[in-house]
C-alpha cells in the first residue's frame, strides 16, 4: 500500500454522470488482484473529510497506469471529476483483496454479473480471465441507456447481455431476470453491483462458485477502524464479522451476509 | 530541542499520540511505518465481553467532520491483552489503554486486568462514548457518578488512570473537578460530540444507531474552548484532542493548556498524519526556536 | 405545492428566515433584493440600553465554521422600535424580535415593548449568547431559571414567545421541556456553540473576548441531533437552525423535525442566500412531488 | 454592489507571497472611488468558510477590468493564488467607502503613505489624483527589499520614497522615519498599512488632511454582523462606532480610535 500523488492522465465522462479517469503513479505496480480500490481524497481542503473508496477498473503495471470509472454524484466524487488532466490526486492504494482466479479453470465458463457502478472492476476482472483463456460472459445492468459505458471493451472480453430497468437498452429488469430468461449457465460467477443484485444472484444461485464484492461506508480504509463491517453467514453469536475495506472487498459467495 | 513529555505512566519521546478507536491496535498502522516513532498509543476501548458494535452505516461525513458510531467493537478484554498487547510489546512504546463498559463493575474488572498484565503505562476511562445504550454515557455527565467510577477504579489499578471527558456537558470544568477530587492522574479531552445526519432521500437518519459522535476539524474550537476552561482550575495533565490535522493544531492545543495531543480522525485522511507531525513539530519547534515544547504548554496559559 | 407556514405569531410565505444577529434590521440586504420575500425576519438582538459589545477582532475563521463575540451590540430597544421596525414595516414579513438582557427585568421590559409596539409578530428570548459576560448564558443553562423567565416574559407580552436554546448543555431536552411547561409557543434551535481559537503566533485566544460563538456548517450534526431529540419530546413549533447553507441543509431540518428555519452565517458567504433557497425549495418541492412542505416535517419524524 | 464569477485575466506573484490578479466582469463598471474593496469567496467549498477582503488596487470601466494585489498567507489566500488564468471567482464587490478627492485642490501636494500589503489601493489613488494633475509623492515602506513590488508604476506617479526595516532597500526604518527625515511636507496626506504605521503617522501629523484606510477581521462585508466595528476619537460614552466594511474602510484622519 503506497499513499501517492497520482497525475492524472485523463478524466472524461463516459455516460451520464459516469467518468472514466487514468492515473499515473507508482500504485499500478503494486496491484495483484483485480477488484482492489483506491481510496482518494478528492481536495486538499479539509472538506470534504473522507477519502473516497473507488475500485481499479483495469491496470497496467507496465505503463504505470490505471484505469477508475466513478459516478460523479456527491461533494467528493463532483471535486473528483473537476479535476483536469496535469493535476495530481492523493490516493492510496491499492487496498483491499480482490477477485482469486487462482481457482478458475481453463475450460470454466464465467459470468460476470455487474450492476450500475459496480461494472468497473468487472472489466478488470475479464481482462484477466481472458489472458488465462477463459470464457467469459458479461451480465450487465444499468437503470437506463444512457448509464451504460464501455460496450466495446466488453465485447472484446466475449458475449454481453445489457439490461435496463427501464427497458431503454437490451433486456428490461434485472440481471438476474436475464439470466433466468437466456438461461445463462456458468461454473463461476463474478458480481458487483448493488446489495439487492447480489441478494438476487445468490439467492437463485445458492450453489455458485466465484465471488461477488461488497460496498460499505469508509473511515479509514485500511482496517483500523471497524466502521465497513459487515456480518458472516451462519455465524450462530452474531459477533463474527469481516471488514469490507481489508477482508474485501470481494468475497467468495456465502461468506458474508448480505442485508 | 526537546519534544519528550512524561506523563503519569507514559514516558514519552513526543506528546503526540493516536486517538482511541482511530488506530485501532496498530497493527495496520505498522505496515506503513515503525510505531515506536510515537509517544504512545491510546488503544482502542476494551470492555470485559467480546462486542460486535452496531450495524452499519457506522460512519457519515459532516461538514470539515464525521459521525461514527461504531459502538465499540472489540474482541474483548482477554483476547486484547492476550494477542494485541503482547504483539505490542515489541515497540517499547507506552500504551494508554482505553477501557469501556456498561456498569461500574464492567469498568473495574477491565481495568484491573489491563493494569495487571503490566503491558499497558495508563488506563483512559472512556465514560463518554456516546454510541452504546447501556449506560456509559451517565457516567460522563454526572460528576458525582463520574469521580464514584474513577475512585473505584483507581483502587483497583495499580497505573495512572486518566478520565475521558465527554463534551456534552453543561459544564465539562465541573466533571473535571470532580474526577481530579476522585483520584485521576490526568485527563483525556474532548471525546466525540453527539450529532445526527439525516439521509435526504429518506428522510431518515443515516447511521444506523440514529445519532453518532462528531470529531474531526469542525470539533476543534469546541475542544480548545474546553481545555483552556479547564486548564483554568487544575494542574492535572490533559491529552488534548479534537480536529488536529497539523502542526499548528498542535501547538493550538498546547497553548490552550494540553500537555500531549492525540490524532483520531486524521488518521483516515492520511494514514501517515502522526509521523509526519512529530516531524513537523520538531522543525516547528527549530524554527520558532523553542528549546523545549513544554514551554508553549505552561508558561502562556496559567494566567487568564 | 405549499410553502406556506404558519407559526404562532408568524404567518409566513414560506419557512425561510434570516437568523437573529446575521442580518442586521435588514436595511443592507433590503438594497440587494425585496424582502418580503422573506418567510420571517428574525431581527438582531435588542436589549434595553444601547450596547457597543465586545472589542475586536469579533470573528473567526474555523473549519467550516465560525466564532463571533459581537456582544449584542445594538442601538436598545427605543431606536430600534423607532427607527427599524418602523422602516421594516413597509415590507410586510412577520417579525420575530430577538430579546436579550442581563437581568430578569430586562428581559421583560425589552419584550413588553417589542411587543406592544404592534409592529412585531412573536418574541424570541435569547437565552443563549455565550458572548455576554453578565448572566445570559446561566438562563440558558438552568431548566429552572429558563422556566421562571419565560413564565415572566409570557405575562408582559401581548405576542407568541418563542425561547433560542443552547446546545451547551447535558440535556437541551430538559430545557425545551422546562420552558413547554412554562408556556412558550415555540422554540428556535441552535444558538451557537462556545468555542475558541487561539492564535498560534502569539499563544493568545484571537478573539477579544476569549470565547465565541461556534457557528456553520460544522455545527449542523448537532442541531440536528438536538431538533431530532427535541421533536420526540414536544409538539411545540420548532425553528431550526444551524450551519444551513443549501436547500437539502433546509430538507434535513425539517425532516429532523423543524417546522421552519433560520439561516445565520451563510448570509455572509452569499447574501442573496434566503431568496436562493426559497426559489430552490419550491423546485425541490415540486421535483420530489410533495405538496405540502410541512408533509416533510411530520410524516417523518413522529416514530423514534 | 454585484455578486458576480469574475473571469482570472492573470494571477502571477510579483514579490515573495505576493500575487497581482487582474479580474474581469460587471464590477468595474460599479466602482466608484479608488480605495473599495472587493469581498472574494476563495473555494466553492465550505472551507475556508468566510470571503476575504481584498482592496482593488487600479480599476478599468472601459475594459471591465481591475487589479487587486495580494498577499499569499492563510488558507483562503492561498486558495486564490492556486487560482488559474480562465477560472472563475465569486466576488462581492464592489464594498465600502473609498478615498474621497474632491476636495484635494489641483495645485496640492499628496503624499501616499502605504505599508506592505496596504500599498496596492494607493496605488489606483495616485492615479486618479494624477488624472486631476495633482502632484504625488509616494512614501513606501515593506519588511524587506524581496516584500517590494510597483516599482515603475510609482515611479509614474510622481516621486517615491522607499523604506525597509531591514534596510535592504530604500531608507531603514518605518514610513514616518522617512517622512520626518526627508522632510517630505504635504498638503494632504492619503496612508494605507498596518495600525502602528497609521497610528505613527497620526500622531506625528497631528493635522494632517486627507485619508486612511483601516483594516478589520469581518463577517459580511455589508454593514449587517457588526463584526468590523471600531470606536470612534472624542467619544465619551464609548458607544459610538464605525464599521469598517460599510463606513469605510477608509476614514478621515482622527474619526476613528486607531489601537
Ligand atoms: C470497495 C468500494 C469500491 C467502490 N468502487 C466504486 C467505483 O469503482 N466507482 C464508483 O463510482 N463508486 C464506487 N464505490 C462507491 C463510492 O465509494 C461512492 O459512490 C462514493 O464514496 C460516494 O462519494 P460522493 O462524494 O459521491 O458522495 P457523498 O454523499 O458526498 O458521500 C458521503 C460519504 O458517504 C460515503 N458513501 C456514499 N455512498 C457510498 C457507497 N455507495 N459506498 C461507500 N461509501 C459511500 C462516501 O465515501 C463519503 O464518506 C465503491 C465503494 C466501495 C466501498
Ligand atoms: C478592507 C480591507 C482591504 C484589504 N485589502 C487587502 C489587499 O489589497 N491585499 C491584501 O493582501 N490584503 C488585504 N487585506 C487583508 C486581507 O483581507 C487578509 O490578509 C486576508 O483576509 C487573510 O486571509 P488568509 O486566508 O490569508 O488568512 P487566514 O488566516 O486564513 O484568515 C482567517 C480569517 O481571518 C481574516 N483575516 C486575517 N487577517 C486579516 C486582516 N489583516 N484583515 C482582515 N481580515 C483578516 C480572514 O479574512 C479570515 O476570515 C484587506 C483587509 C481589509 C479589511
Ligand atoms: C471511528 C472512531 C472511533 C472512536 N472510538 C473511540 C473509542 O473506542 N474510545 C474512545 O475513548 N474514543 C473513541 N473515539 C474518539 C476519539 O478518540 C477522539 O476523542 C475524537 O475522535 C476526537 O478527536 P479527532 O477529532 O482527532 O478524531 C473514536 C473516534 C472515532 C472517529
Ligand atoms: C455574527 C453572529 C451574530 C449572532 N447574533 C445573535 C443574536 O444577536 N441573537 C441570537 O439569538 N443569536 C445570534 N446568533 C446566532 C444565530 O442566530 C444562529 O442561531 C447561529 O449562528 C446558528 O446558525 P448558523 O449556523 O446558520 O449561523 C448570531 C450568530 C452570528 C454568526
Ligand atoms: S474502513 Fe476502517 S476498518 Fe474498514
Ligand atoms: S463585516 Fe459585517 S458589519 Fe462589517
Amino acid at each position: 500500500m503506497i499513499k501517492e500523488e497520482m497525475r492524472i492522465r485523463s478524466n472524461l465522462p463516459i455516460a451520464q454522470h459516469i467518468f472514466e479517469m487514468k492515473l499515473e503513479g507508482n500504485i499500478p505496480e503494486e496491484v495483484n488482484q483485480p477488484g482492489q480500490f483506491l481510496h482518494m481524497k478528492t481536495t486538499n481542503q479539509v472538506t470534504p473529510l473522507l477519502r473516497r473508496p473507488i475500485s481499479i477498473c483495469s491496470n497496467d503495471k507496465d505503463k504505470g497506469q490505471l484505469t477508475v470509472i466513478y459516478r460523479s454524484g456527491g461533494q467528493g466524487t463532483k471535486c473528483i471529476s473537476e479535476k483536469k488532466i496535469g493535476d495530481t490526486i492523493d490516493v492510496l492504494g491499492p487496498l483491499g483483496n480482490g477477485f482469486n482466479i487462482e481457482n478458475v479453470n481453463r475450460t470454466d465458463t464465467v459470468v460476470l454479473a455487474g450492476g450500475g457502478i459496480g461494472v468497473p472492476p468487472l472489466y478488470g476482472l475479464g481482462l484477466e480471465l481472458k489472458k488465462k483463456g477463459i470464457h467469459v460472459v458479461s451480465v450487465l445492468g444499468f437503470s437506463t441507456a444512457s448509464a451504460t459505458f464501455y460496450h466495446d471493451k466488453f465485447a472484446e472480453l466475449g458475449e454481453v447481455f445489457y439490461c435496463t430497468m427501464d427497458g431503454t437498452e437490451g433486456h428490461k429488469g434485472t440481471v438476474t431476470d436475464v439470466m433466468r430468461r437466456e438461461n445463462i449457465s456458468f461454473d463461476q460467477l463474478f458480481a458487483c453491483g448493488p446489495v439487492p443484485m447480489l441478494k438476487s444472484l445468490e439467492d437463485t444461485f445458492p450453489d455458485a462458485k466465484g465471488a461477488l464484492s461488497l460496498e460499505e461506508r469508509m473511515g479509514c480504509g485500511i482496517g483500523a477502524c471497524f466502521a465497513c463491517v459487515c456480518h458472516v453467514q451462519d455465524d450462530p453469536t452474531g459477533k463474527d464479522y469481516r471488514k469490507v475495506c481489508s477482508n474485501g472487498p470481494v468475497f467468495p459467495w456465502r461468506e458474508v451476509a448480505l442485508r | 530541542m526537546i519534544l519528550e513529555t512524561k506523563l503519569p505512566g507514559l514516558p514519552m519521546k513526543n506528546p503526540i499520540m493516536p486517538a482511541s478507536g482511530c488506530f485501532g491496535f496498530g497493527e495496520e498502522f505498522a505496515k506503513l511505518y515503525d510505531l515506536s516513532q510515537l509517544g504512545s498509543i491510546a488503544l482502542k476501548a476494551a470492555t470485559a465481553e467480546p462486542r460486535y458494535g452496531n450495524e452499519t452505516p457506522r460512519v457519515a461525513e459532516t461538514p470539515a467532520g464525521m459521525l461514527n458510531a461504531i459502538g465499540l467493537q472489540n474482541p474483548g478484554v482477554k483476547d486484547i491483552i492476550e494477542k494485541k498487547l503482547t504483539w505490542l510489546e515489541q515497540y517499547q512504546v507506552p500504551l494508554l489503554a482505553n477501557v469501556a463498559g456498561s456498569t461500574m463493575e464492567d469498568y473495574e474488572n477491565t481495568a484491573k486486568q489491563l493494569a495487571d498484565s503490566g503491558l499497558v503505562g495508563a488506563i483512559e476511562l472512556n465514560i463518554s462514548c456516546p454510541n452504546v445504550k447501556e449506560g456509559g454515557i451517565a457516567f460522563g455527565t454526572d460528576p458525582d457518578l463520574a469521580a464514584e467510577l474513577t475512585s473505584r477504579v483507581k483502587k483497583v489499578s495499580s497505573i495512572p488512570v486518566y478520565v475521558k471527558l465527554s463534551p456534552n456537558v453543561t459544564s465539562i470544568v465541573d466533571l473535571a473537578l470532580a474526577v481530579e477530587k476522585a483520584g485521576a492522574d490526568g485527563l483525556s479531552m474532548i471525546n466525540t460530540v453527539t450529532g445526527m445526519q439525516i439521509n435526504v432521500n429518506t428522510g431518515k437518519p443515516l447511521l444506523a444507531n440514529k445519532v453518532g459522535g462528531l470529531s474531526g476539524p469542525a470539533v476543534k474550537p469546541i475542544a480548545i474552548r474546553m481545555i483552556y476552561e479547564v486548564r483554568q482550575q487544575t494542574d492535572l495533565p490533559i491529552i488534548g484532542m479534537g480536529g488536529i490535522h497539523s502542526v499548528e493544531d498542535v501547538v493550538e492545543f498546547l497553548y490552550a493548556g494540553a500537555n500531549a495531543v492525540a490524532i483520531g480522525t486524521a488518521n483516515f485522511t492520511n494514514p501517515f498524519i502522526c509521523p509526519e507531525i512529530i516531524q513537523g513539530l520538531e522543525q516547528w519547534a527549530k524554527e520558532k526556536k523553542v528549546a523545549n515544547i513544554h514551554d508553549v504548554t505552561r508558561s502562556e496559559v496559567v494566567e487568564q
